[in-house]
């Protein structure tokens, strides 16, 4: 393993390994130090923020599914400001590697968002999170529609300048997720992240009521994972060239080598760490030494494999 | 009066289960942790993965800590109280002895010890009465006196053993059925207990409704109150924002807060009891409109 | 138990019971025969079939997923006259109540075999699957084409003729799934079914490559089915009336009470049969036993519950 | 000779554990089944649920049945050779003897005994000798010559225990990295038994490629060749349409045949066996263009 070459890239940004933390899994990193040192793992990806402080849904925020679980956190965060001011200092003095990861409730406020981020030092990509709904239409999720999809992109990469990478976070609640990546791609994004949740319910047998404060929460875990390959690969096979950071139920090594091979160039872990604190670090570990059982000296080779001809 | 705090310590091992014996409608269970007992304080919980390898349930349970002890036979031990309640504590408790799990803690606040001897009344419901015990003997060792009130719907569910109510000045219960104790509620004796032993605080574990009511009465009687809740956990160590409550913190403002990490044992002045299930008035950042 | 009315209906047609076999999931009813008596269970709905025989993809054609399955059976079949002449009367002869699934590849097969099941006698309903590539439109799936779905069940409709009630079968792999339940309840379905597999895949992390022969298939079982509760909840939400026959993870009585709760007026078992042969008879059992505990005495009264307010 | 057919006897039930001994590389297993043993053929299988209340695995497994005995001291026993390969047969062969499985069975088509005694010609590879020993003893007791080759890659995946040995004319064994028996592959041995021996027919089990292998030699020795095919099948039952093989019936007409029905057991000749992983031309309904 000490001949393996794990380095990983999402458009001009770099990273030493491929495994990172899932938007909204993490917090914002803090919590899992206590467990691991931070800068073991590719990137933290911090939970979704807001313009404004967000007191998120009312609980019960989470129900267990068979191989999963529903959650309807509803974006509860403290507002970029206070996000800027705490969070992110604090990752960037240790030494971590950190993608933010952005939600608005209109394309303006993706646009303030990114203008924010433009001048904070120490940041390695900005993840867009579409998977919000777009007060200004209705409450149309932005990732359900291709046009707004766009827009907020665009509007991002205005906001944003031409440094920083753009990973736009698409849903897997589409009638065709590569239409959405390909407008996204249009818009200027340097990246993908595939998938957020699926829209679930449950009902609780008792009250006979959703069990969800919030009704409909989303669906994560390894349930979902045969449907973030599928989506994985669908977007590599149309567009072979654009970095995709995948996830959706991973847990384990050989669940990351799924997604890589179908064409990941990245992995996120999110619900994995609930039930298992260390799950970033048995992954990448048990990745690296799947992949050079298979023959890989780079990582990087594996990237969209079950696509060659 | 020292102020609960987060636990740091936490570790991730596997804890082998050294004993595993129904008492009532629960199992007391012993498991080997070695020195993530050393630093376990009355109120910290452990978290658990339950169903094995080719388990569907993703995520750990949450047990408050029984008992700590830093060193016996087995090297350091944490006891936990189990109710057979659904799936995965089932799994836990038909494990037989020498299983090992996957255990996470201690986490989340503890109770706060104070500095000073105190009339202490300790209020448990159902299971909840089991982190009680170990902060009862922490209580009478630093010279307070300690009361202990334990209810439950009915006998077998009320967790009180002898050892336990040795310890204590004196030991109420109450049953909702009436199959031991009292006919009725914890809340129905806390007035009386609390004027004749001028209590100076409660410690409470135990169904959100069942705090709520005491919250009252500590509102009532000017008593302190430190509530241990417990509220759906994804994750437990705070990464995932499911198991929030309302919270007023020092600053006045008020947060859905993170059971896991700012509890499970809170100040219950500091909670906005009426509002489960949705998100009180005045929360920062709470939905327009 | 004694006291409980279960039977049920869709649209005009009747059943003892509402737990029914899924499309595709019990092949013509034969097979199930061995394990309990097929007027046991309030409806056999057979596999789709087409106009033709019909060879399906090649192997691999199934992968284990977490608490779920992928299949990529591919419709086969041995086409409506070998269908009509061999499965159908066994079945109507035993006494068995019947929903013929049908499948085609343009609007116009859906005709022709619904012209066929016109004269058949025996039959309650007919299903129609428009999970199936439309050859006419570059191999869209008709239930992610809200036009195309409602050209088919017009078709169906015209050739049908007015005495067999309709159960169109919806894909959850769409925008908005009530958008399509709309179409084909303007276009005249008497009822729908909820809701079809979600396209996945497997990797293969040995092979390096998809699992299965056809690469996707349809993700089954119980790690769907929050995504079965969210439908048909949205579907009941949009249209109170619109009968709902639901399906999704179903493998017991708590997991159908949660689609009943949500919205359904009968259930299919699918992927639970193949893990247990009685998985029907169980969920009958146990449906009735927990409505019963909860002091319903007919099961009709128990349909969309959750929704009271 | 008598024609294989479908066991229309399946039944489901609880089996209980009454053996689990490792050996060499595979675990054998006795359960005590009642009389679905009575109804169990040499060749037919059962489907088993893994994974326990909590399982993540919603599909049985298939195991050839090694041996059926009607009655003995647990009443009717159905044994199995379990390889623990993947997660289900792993959890199968670490359960511990007294536990209960549920068990479908006894499913499939099942070996034909030629109604006169013959040379019969026995292969199996890896686990696949396991139903083997079943259909030799049978066949002996109708007073035909059996001869016997079993391969694997290596020693430790040879399964043949001694009675099974000592009941056939000859053993003989390979294995591809030479550690027992000859180096080389059972069909390396094939065309000499069956010259030397006149067999009339094989009996094979195995994987598909070596199934195939066997084919070809049948063919061009003239000898009948049933053969117990093995492709992942989701129920086992004949429901589902995911284990089929490309089998031409007795009319001619070529069709994707579930493997769980119209099989496990097959005739040889009547499979294209170089087409997994695809519909091969002139299969009924083959797609268009
Ligand atoms: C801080 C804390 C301390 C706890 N201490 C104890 C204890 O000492 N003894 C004990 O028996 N149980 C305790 N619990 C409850 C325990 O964590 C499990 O929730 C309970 O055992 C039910 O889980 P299950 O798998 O059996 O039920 P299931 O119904 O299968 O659980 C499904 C999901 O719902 C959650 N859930 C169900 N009931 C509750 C509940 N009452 N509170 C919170 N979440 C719930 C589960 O955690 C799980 O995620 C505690 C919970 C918390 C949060
Ligand atoms: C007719 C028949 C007879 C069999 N007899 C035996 C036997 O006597 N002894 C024995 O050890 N095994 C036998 N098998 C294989 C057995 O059913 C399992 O497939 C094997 O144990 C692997 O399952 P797993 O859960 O350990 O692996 P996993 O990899 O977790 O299995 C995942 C899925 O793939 C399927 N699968 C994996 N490998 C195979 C395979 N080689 N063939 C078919 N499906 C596969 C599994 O059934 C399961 O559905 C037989 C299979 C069939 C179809
Ligand atoms: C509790 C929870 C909170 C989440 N919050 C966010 C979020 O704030 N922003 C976001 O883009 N995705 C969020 N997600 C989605 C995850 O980042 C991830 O896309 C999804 O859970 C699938 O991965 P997994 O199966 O590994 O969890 C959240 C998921 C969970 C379970
Ligand atoms: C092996 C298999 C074959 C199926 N074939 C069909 C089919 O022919 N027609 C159809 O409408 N649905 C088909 N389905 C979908 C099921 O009818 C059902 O909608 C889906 O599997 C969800 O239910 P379940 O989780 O209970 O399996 C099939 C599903 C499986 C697993
Ligand atoms: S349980 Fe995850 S933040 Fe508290
Ligand atoms: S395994 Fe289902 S039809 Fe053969």
């Amino acid at each position: 393993m000490v001949d393996f070459d794990f380095t990983a890239s999402l458009g001009t940004a770099r990273f030493p390994n491929p495994v990172f933390t899932a938007s909204g899994c993490a917090s914002s990193g803090k919590e899992l130090s206590q467990f691991f040192n931070l800068t073991e793992i590719g990137a933290i990806v911090t939970k979704s923020i807001m313009v404004k402080p967000r007191s998120g849904r009312p609980t019960p925020r989470m129900a267990e599914t068979p191989s999963g679980m529903l959650n309807s956190i509803g974006l509860q965060g403290p507002g970029i400001d206070d996000f800027l001011s705490n969070d992110i200092p604090w990752l960037v003095e240790r030494g971590s590697r950190v993608v933010v990861s952005i939600a608005g409730e209109s394309v303006e406020e993706y646009g303030v968002l990114a203008r924010r981020l433009r001048s904070v030092s120490g940041l390695s990509a900005v993840e867009v999170n579409i998977s919000c709904p777009n007060v200004e239409n209705r409450g149309a999720v932005f990732a359900c529609d291709p046009s707004a999809a766009r827009a907020v992109v665009e509007q991002v990469r205005r906001s944003l300048g031409g440094e920083l990478p753009i990973i736009v976070k698409l849903s897997p609640d589409v009638t065709d997720i590569t239409e959405v990546a390909g407008e996204v791609i249009n818009a200027g994004a340097d990246g993908l992240a595939l998938i957020n949740t699926l829209l679930g319910m449950v009902i609780d047998i008792d009250s006979m009521r959703p069990k969800l404060g919030g009704k409909t929460g989303g669906l994560s875990g390894p349930a979902i994972r045969p449907v973030a390959v599928r989506a994985i690969y669908q977007v590599r096979a149309k567009f072979p060239s654009i970095p995709i950071l995948g996830m959706g139920g991973v847990a384990n090594g050989r669940d990351a080598l799924e997604l890589i091979f179908a064409g990941a160039s990245a992995i996120a872990i999110g619900t994995a760490t609930f039930g298992n604190p260390t799950a970033l670090i048995k992954v990448r570990d048990e990745m690296a030494q799947l992949l050079t059982d298979r023959g890989f000296t780079r990582f990087s080779d594996a990237i969209g494999y079950a696509h060659r001809v | 009066m020292t102020m609960k705090s987060i636990n740091k310590k936490a570790q991730q091992r596997d804890a082998e289960i050294i004993s595993n014996k129904k008492v009532g409608a629960y199992h007391h269970m012993v498991f080997a942790v070695g020195d993530m007992a050393t630093f376990a304080y009355p109120g910290n919980f452990v978290a658990i993965s339950v169903g094995g390898p080719n388990s569907s349930m993703v995520l750990r349970r949450a047990f408050a800590i029984y008992r700590a002890h830093d060193r016996g036979n087995y090297g350091g031990t944490i006891e936990l109280v189990v109710a057979p309640h659904g799936q995965g504590s089932k799994w836990l408790t038909s494990l037989p002895v020498h299983s090992t799990v996957d255990m996470v803690g201690p986490l989340g606040t503890h109770f706060g010890i104070p500095t000073e001897p105190v009339n202490a009344l300790l209020v448990g419901g159902g299971y909840g009465s089991a982190p009680l015990f170990g902060l009862a003997d922490l209580l009478k060792s630093q010279g307070s006196r300690v009361d202990m009130v334990i209810g439950a719907s009915t006998a077998g569910k009320i967790y009180a053993p002898l050892e336990g109510k040795r310890t204590v000045n004196s030991m109420s219960v109450t049953t909702e059925d009436g199959s031991t104790g009292l006919r009725g509620r914890v809340t129905d004796l806390l007035p009386k207990i609390i004027d004749e032993h001028s209590v100076d605080i409660i410690y409470s574990c135990g169904p959100m409704a069942m705090l709520a009511a005491i919250q009252k009465i500590a509102d009532q009687h000017h008593v302190l109150h430190q509530a241990s809740i417990e509220e759906s956990m994804a994750c437990g160590i705070g990464v995932c924002m499911t198991c929030v409550i309302p919270l007023r913190d020092e600053d006045g403002i008020l947060r859905m807060s993170r059971s896991c990490i700012d509890g499970p044992v809170v100040d219950g002045s500091s909670v906005i009891w009426d509002s489960r299930g949705s998100i009180p008035h005045g929360t920062l950042g709470e939905p327009r409109g």
